[in-house]
């Protein structure tokens, strides 16, 4: 479970102290060491962006100053200077205001977005220090309270949004019904385990119904599980690893009941990363699938020829918004690119480099902590900009999570963008073509 | 002071333990790091990590060119940075007199540069240098983020390249060798305070940028 | 009897002192001490055989360069490195340069006043001056104004009681037997000559870069020859080194040599006189820089007891030096000789506390160690050399010898003497002149046929040495046999000993009590006033003593020092 | 008595000739131009000088340096300007008359004369390291700088040590000015120095009747005020960067810098770039060969002659470095392993 505490007291201090301590390894320190104060990193910061969009200057946004108490640690731990400064009663003295800004610095303002670590003259990792920062805080019992809801929740219910096995099946026989497509579920042999994210299932079911459709489409043996219902794991957010790892285990279970060889990870960024990157080291010795985005997937399908896209849906200006974590921290940014161009008959690329597109700002659980609400607006601001660049309204996603923050975004701010799911536009594309 | 006494000394003893406690400072910065060790990573990589880790390495430093947003708000910092370091290194490792220093601490020759070259990376790094400075002191991200450390070091670093520049152009007057001399002071002064300050960062980018190619080629991003 | 000091002995290089026993007024016996020591052996050690020459140069300033010559050919012959050609005739013509400066300015102004009276020189008329100079030279300045102004000069100087270099001479003496005439003629060429030796050591300028102490390199030539470079040895240089040789020769035998027949002629009985020990040793002057390559412009040659026919071959292991006399002392015993490869120098300053009257004869007297060959005491310099060519046969030297010597109507016996020797000297000098137009005209011939190497870099790093190597370096400089031998171990110099031609002629007593050449050549002479002793420094000046050669010697600091 | 003004008429001078060689004086030793008439005037009616020149650990090369001075002809110095009462390698008589014309020198002239040392003093063990007539070398040299006028060293033996006092210093070699704490020392260091500086020093403080401007080393600023590489020739090579490696090397011929082959003129104080040698014809870096500082105090155990300046004093080395970095590597793995266990890391 992960806690939330309104008091601030001196265990939690301890606890953070204790945390960040043992965070430790030998590419966090050399992050923390190689940092030469240059400051570029706010520049390629959404928050800071937004907050200079709207004239002014928050210099504490700056991915480098958020690092800084972990770097204070680490410097009283782990440097002979550091701990003479210690010995001297002269070391890193931690006050309850400090971990209040850390909160904001770690969890309101940062999506892990990794943009920063591009820009940086040094490579340096910001959110692999900011997610041990808010490893710490939840360490302490210091999770903000919205995501602390939702972790805890997904923890007992097995979705951030509640949805638990019964109310997964009534959705799914929603979705078959609504949409008229076939979706197997426990299906046993299946080579596919298609995992939906509770979101899609929830907010945007036309996306799983178009996700199923390309699988049926492609003619590859899948099939959903009741085990494993969820993508989404909010145990990543929080940098809780007890919660990652009791979600991932649900999907290992629902994984290993199947006999899958791949699990199909649905349009939704963390889940991707978790999966892909995160639970082979969580289990290493079981999880022995191969993990594919749903992107991924279908791009294969269509290399390999199992599926054929040869209509194009999209007629307006279209431009795409990258997922973070699918893309610049996951790898897959040509593949929804090839894809979109097979597709969009006016798409526009907003960036020269794929991997230099800017966040929804609701990534890394932003969106669901109201506190940071003003935040993620500042950060649409930002992300704005890349749309007006190409003068595009229509903004093909990859992520329900990016897709649900840009939407919020647009209606908290009256912008009359539409975020269209890529999976649903191919949907349609293979649908239409065979009529 | 006799003007060759001082000269001797601060190309001497002093020169002689200053070079010792950088290579020892740095080699003890780096291993102090690099001893810490990492968690294995057992996620299948999409790409090739340990080459990219290279390509980073070789290519970082005008990554930042291909930002064209904040290459244009910080023009400053990538182009100043760049002249900045391009110049400290190119003199450093290949004015000729220096290359001579370096034949007797590591035993290698290293080409030099002819003085047109020389003159002009040391205008434009002192040049960048003052630039960079002033930028820190007035840009409100700089401020917040710099340290007495920072000044004092870049303060050092001009002086460096000015008494250099200085020596290399006086002629007359007898002074040459106190110019040689400040400038070689000044110099054992920066070598003994790289390992203490954060001016060691070189030894620091190869693991940092190393670990963001590694990352980079894992997750198979080529940027 | 009586005892006799003189010390200073002035117009030689270094600090000299003899010492002799008198029987009224007769030498009985000679002993010749040098009084100063510097050390600069023990200098050497450790450090870079490649800088070694510059140091041992620092042995002499008045030979210049004839230490830092032996010294790079002893480096040169361990570490087994062959000049160019080009590098070794360069050298050839600074040694010649060398010996015709070092030689005349020996004979005007070390030796001169010896013989030539300048208070008498007021005497001389100056048209019958003129008419002398006439007589026995064609030498352009002759005329009787120019010897007027001369003696004006000098009488300038008497009167107004400030004689300079000229004071307290003793001028008195009946020995000086010239004429007023030619007390003028040698005069005004002993001022002749002090501003001519100022131009022509510009040989070493050229090549070297200054004189006193011009440079070198091991391994060749620093200054690099290219017709084009106006920095480089060019034309323009070359052309001014022939016209200096040029005026070298010229003056040898339009001054130099009219001067000494003409001094000689009036010294005759000085053929008698200060003949010494009667063997004479040369080490040999290569041809090349190496005595290995076996070929010689002064061939190593030993006469043994004036035995001029029976002439031998010159063993260089059979070089020892002895401390019997010298303040020093030897781990094998002071009767014992050394060869200098395994030469050894522990001080030892056993004399009396200074200020002091006598030295201790009868034990260790001075800073000079005594060199000897096979066990015998030898003479080095130009009288040695001349005699060892003669004994040769080397036709330009039978030629001169003889020719000198019936002009004076003498015979060859005349040669074992004072002015023996200084005649000796004069044909030397006359030697070297004429071989140096050789040699420039052979380096000539290669420039022009496109060889302007003058260095052999390839084996001047460290790297490339022998661990361990030993190396003879021979140079027969102006005052007799030169040699250093070096030991050079790990790139460092292990050992380094010089033996000198002043330690030859003036070392003390060894361990068997032989004489030194000086201290030979004293013995009988008769000193007409004993407070002006004119003869010893006659016979003394002869030998052309240079003394901060012989007392370099010194090993360890010795606390165990005792003053008596 | 004869002024300097009346020997130049009688060696068939201009009185032109004579106001150009004041002149030159005139700036060799630092005045100003203003100061011109009154130096004319000093020189014409100043009687000769009394030089009184003793040698002691020595090579008399500075003698010979100064019998090559061809700005004045060694010649008219010795006879006209200067009237040299001692000089044990050029005067007339030896022995006890050597010893007595020095007595009445410095009797005669008391407080006039000019005293020039050449050659290092070695005091240890009273002096048995150099004796004159019986004498040791200190106590000579203090009884003859007793009355003395103004004392010169010359050479860097009087003026540092020199040779004598290179390493190990057998003899206890000291410069003048050690033995002679208490008077003031005009040094004209090198090995030797040049004929025309030792002359022109001379000359100028007889027409002057004052001591050269001298520098915190006690050397005449004229000559001494600038260092070889301030005014060498061949300085625009320095500063493009083009310097010779090697004797034989193309940049030797072309007349490179030759800082890689050791030059110390950065560091050496001397005229020899300027004044040059034996008739300005050449100095030692024109003819190829480094400058190697030796008018510099010590010089002789500076370095390697030909080790570059810009090296580590002393030689520091791969070794070295690899000692460096092992121990930095030793302490990093030590604190290193400290750090994990102290702090739980896994």
């Amino acid at each position: 479970m992960v806690e939330f505490k309104e008091q601030i007291g001196r265990t939690e201090i301890e606890k953070f102290y204790e945390f960040c301590k043992k965070g430790i390894n030998m590419e966090v320190a050399s992050y923390l060491e190689a940092c030469v104060r240059c400051g570029i990193c706010a520049e390629a910061c959404l928050f800071y962006m937004g907050e200079n969009i709207s004239g002014r200057i928050d210099p504490t946004l700056t991915p480098a100053y958020k690092a800084d108490l972990l770097r204070d640690i680490y410097r009283e731990n782990y440097t002979i200077i550091g701990r003479i400064k210690k010995l001297l009663g002269l070391g890193v003295k931690i006050k309850p205001e400090d971990l209040k800004e850390q909160i904001k610095l770690a969890f309101y303002t940062c999506t892990m977005c990794d943009r920063c670590t591009k820009a940086c003259p040094m490579g340096i990792d910001t959110p692999k220090l900011v997610s041990i920062v808010r490893g710490a805080l939840t360490y302490a019992g210091l999770t903000p309270k919205d995501l602390a809801d939702a972790t805890n929740l997904s923890l007992e219910k097995g979705s951030p949004l509640g949805v638990d096995t019964q109310t997964f099946l009534k959705r799914l026989e929603f979705i078959s019904e609504e949409y008229e497509v076939d979706i197997p579920v426990d299906k046993k042999p299946a080579e596919y385990l298609y995992l939906p994210s509770s979101i899609e299932l929830m907010k945007f079911p036309s996306s799983v119904a178009s996700a199923v459709k390309v699988l049926n489409k492609s003619g590859v043996s899948w099939s959903m599980s009741t085990k494993a219902h969820e993508a989404t794991n909010f145990g990543i957010f929080a940098q809780s690893k007890e919660a990652t790892k009791e979600m991932l285990s649900r999907v290992l279970e629902g994984a290993k009941e199947l006999d899958v060889k791949y699990i199909i990870a649905p349009e939704c960024g963390h889940a991707y990363q978790s999966m892909r990157f995160i639970a082979p080291n969580l289990f290493p010795e079981e999880w022995n699938f191969e993990v594919l985005n749903i992107v991924e997937f279908i791009d294969r399908m269509v290399e390999t020829g199992r599926l054929s896209i040869n209509r194009k849906v999209l007629m307006e200006k279209s431009t795409l918004h990258d997922s973070c974590q699918i893309g610049r921290r996951g790898g897959v940014l040509k593949e929804p690119r090839r894809i979109l161009g097979m597709l969009a008959e006016d798409f526009r690329d907003s960036v020269l480099i794929p991997e230099h597109n800017i966040c929804c700002g609701g990534g890394g659980g932003v969106l669901v902590i109201k506190d940071a609400d003003y935040y993620r607006q500042k950060a649409f601001l930002s992300k704005m900009t890349l749309f007006d660049k190409v003068g595009a309204k229509t903004v093909v996603c990859y992520c329900a999570n990016c897709m649900l923050a840009l939407n919020t975004g647009a209606k908290e701010l009256n912008r009359d963008y539409r975020f269209v799911s890529i999976v649903e536009l191919v949907a349609e594309a293979i649908e239409e073509g065979e009529e | 002071m006799k003007d060759v006494v001082f000269y001797d000394f601060v190309r001497g003893p002093l020169l002689k333990f200053a070079l010792f406690v950088f290579f020892a400072g740095i080699s003890y910065r780096f291993f102090r790091v690099v001893f810490l060790g990492l968690p294995a990573d057992y996620a299948k990589p999409k790409g090739n990590p340990y080459l990219m880790a290279v390509k980073k390495i070789i290519i970082k430093p005008t990554m930042g060119w291909t930002f064209n947003e904040i290459f244009s708000r910080r023009a400053i910092n990538f182009i100043g940075g760049f002249l900045f370091h391009l110049g400290f290194l190119g003199l450093t490792f290949f004015v000729p007199a220096h290359a001579l220093l370096w034949k007797e601490i590591i035993g290698i020759s290293l080409p030099v540069m002819p003085s047109l070259i020389v003159d002009i990376l040391t205008y434009s790094a002192l040049g960048s240098l003052i630039a960079l400075t002033l930028h820190r002191a007035l840009n409100p991200v700089l401020k917040l983020l710099t340290g007495k450390d920072e000044y004092f070091a870049n303060l050092l670093v001009a002086l460096i390249l000015f008494t250099g520049l200085l020596a290399n152009k006086w002629a007359g007057g007898g002074l040459y060798i106190w110019l040689l001399s400040m400038h070689m002071l000044l110099a054992d002064l920066l070598i003994l305070y790289i390992p203490f300050s954060r001016l060691s960062h070189f030894v620091y980018y190869f693991l940092s940028v190393g670990f963001m190619g590694w990352n980079a080629g894992k997750r198979g991003v080529s940027f | 009897m009586k005892r006799l000091v003189i010390d200073p002995i002035t117009r030689i290089e270094g600090h000299l002192r003899i010492e002799l026993e008198l029987e009224g007024n007769r030498v009985k016996r000679a002993y010749s001490s040098g009084t100063m020591v510097r050390g600069i052996e023990i200098i050497l050690r450790g450090r870079d055989p490649r800088e070694a020459w510059a140091f041992a140069q620092r042995i002499c300033g008045v030979c210049t360069t004839v230490h830092a010559f032996a010294s790079i050919r002893a480096v040169e012959d361990a570490l087994g490195i062959r000049i160019p050609r080009n590098a070794s005739l360069i050298r050839k013509l600074m040694i010649g340069t060398l010996f015709v400066h070092d030689h005349v300015v020996h004979f005007y102004h070390l030796h001169s006043l010896d013989w030539v009276n300048p208070v008498h020189a007021l005497k001389a008329d100056p048209v019958k001056t003129s008419e002398l100079a006439r007589n026995v030279s064609n030498y352009e300045k002759s005329s009787p104004s120019y010897f007027k102004e001369i003696q004006e000069k000098i009488r300038q100087q008497v009167e107004r009681r400030q004689l300079g270099i000229f004071s307290k001479g003793y001028w008195d003496h009946p020995e000086y037997r010239l004429p007023p005439e030619a007390n003028l003629l040698l005069l005004a060429h002993y001022i002749e000559a002090l501003n001519w030796q100022t131009q022509i050591v510009q040989v070493h300028t050229i090549f070297g870069g200054k004189n006193p102490h011009p440079n070198f390199a091991v391994g060749g030539m620093p200054c690099s020859i290219d017709l084009q470079s106006d920095t480089a040895i060019n034309t323009e240089r070359l052309s001014r080194v022939k016209s200096l040789i040029d005026s070298m020769l010229d003056f040898v035998e339009k001054v130099y040599i009219p001067d000494l027949m003409l001094l000689a002629g009036f010294y005759k009985n000085w053929f008698e006189r200060g003949e010494g020990i009667g063997n004479f040793l040369v080490l040999g002057e290569p041809d090349g820089d190496s005595h290995r390559e076996g070929k010689f412009f002064i061939p190593p040659t030993f006469i043994r007891n004036r035995n001029l026919k029976a002439y031998e071959d010159v063993d260089y292991s059979k070089i020892e030096e002895y401390v019997a006399h010298s303040w020093y002392s030897y781990s094998v015993g002071d009767d014992k000789g050394l060869h200098p490869f395994e030469g050894e120098t522990l001080l030892n300053y056993t004399g009396p506390e200074p200020p002091y009257e006598h030295l201790n004869v009868e034990g260790k007297y001075s800073w000079l160690k005594s060199p000897r060959y096979e066990g015998l005491s030898a003479e080095v310099g130009p009288l040695a050399r001349v005699l060892a060519m003669y004994a040769r046969g080397v036709d330009m030297v039978r030629e001169s010898v003889s020719s000198s010597l019936s002009k004076l109507g003498l015979p060859l016996e005349a040669m074992f003497s004072t002015m023996g020797r200084t005649l000796a000297r004069g044909l030397e000098t006359q030697l070297y002149a004429r071989a140096m137009q050789g040699w420039y005209k052979e380096l000539l011939d290669r420039i022009k046929g496109g060889d302007t190497k003058t260095f052999d870099g390839s084996r001047w790093e460290p790297s490339t040495w022998e661990r361990e190597a030993k190396g003879l370096g021979l140079m027969e400089a102006p005052r007799g046999s030169l040699s250093h031998w070096v030991h050079i171990r790990e790139a460092k110099i292990h050992n380094y000993q010089c033996v000198v031609p002043t330690t030859w002629n003036g070392s003390p007593r060894d361990a068997k009590g032989q004489p030194s050449p000086y201290e030979a050549s004293l013995v009988g002479h008769e000193i007409a006033k004993l407070e002006e002793p004119l003869e010893i420094i006659r016979t003394i000046h002869s030998f052309d003593p240079c003394l901060a050669c012989a007392v370099h010697l010194y090993y360890g600091d010795s606390s165990a020092l005792v003053l008596i | 008595m004869h002024s300097l003004y009346e020997i130049f008429k009688r060696n068939g001078y201009t009185r032109r000739d004579f106001l150009r060689y004041v002149a030159l004086l005139v700036s060799a030793v630092g005045f100003p131009p203003s100061f011109l008439p009154n130096a004319v005037k000093a020189l014409e009616s100043k009687p000769k000088p009394v030089v009184i020149w003793l040698e002691f650990q020595d090579c008399a090369g500075c003698s010979e340096s100064f019998i090559r001075s061809t700005s004045l002809l060694p010649a008219d110095v010795l006879l006209d300007y200067l009237s040299l009462e001692y000089h044990e390698t050029l005067m007339a008589p030896s022995g006890l008359q050597a010893e007595e014309a020095k007595r009445e020198a410095i009797e005669r002239y008391k407080g006039e004369y000019i005293l020039i040392v050449e050659g290092s003093v070695s005091p240890k063990y009273k002096g048995v390291y150099c004796t004159i007539g019986g004498k040791s070398n200190e106590e000579i040299l203090k009884e003859a700088s007793k009355h003395a006028r103004l004392i010169i060293a010359v050479g860097s033996c009087a003026c540092w040590g020199g040779i004598p006092h290179a390493e190990p210093n057998p003899t206890g070699a000291m410069p003048i000015s050690e033995i002679l704490k208490d008077k003031k020392v005009v040094h004209i260091p090198g090995c030797p120095p040049i004929g025309d500086v030792m002359v022109a020093t001379i000359v100028g403080f007889v027409m002057t009747g004052r001591e050269p401007a001298l520098d915190n080393l006690g050397r005449p600023k004229t000559f001494y005020g600038q260092t070889i590489h301030d005014r060498c020739y061949r300085r625009p090579f320095y500063n493009a960067g083009k310097f010779a490696s090697s004797f034989e090397d193309e940049g030797a011929k072309k007349g490179y810098c030759l800082y890689k082959l050791g030059c110390k003129g950065p560091i050496t104080r001397n005229a020899c770039a300027t004044v040059r040698w034996n008739g300005g014809l050449s100095f030692p870096i024109q003819s190829g060969h480094p400058c190697f500082g030796c008018s510099e105090p010590d010089f002789w155990d500076r370095s390697f002659l030909y080790s570059p300046l810009s090296v580590v004093e002393g030689g520091f080395g791969w070794k070295k470095v690899l000692a460096g970095i092992a121990v930095g590597s030793a302490l990093g793995l030590g604190s290193a392993y400290i750090n994990k266990k102290l702090r739980g890391v896994k």
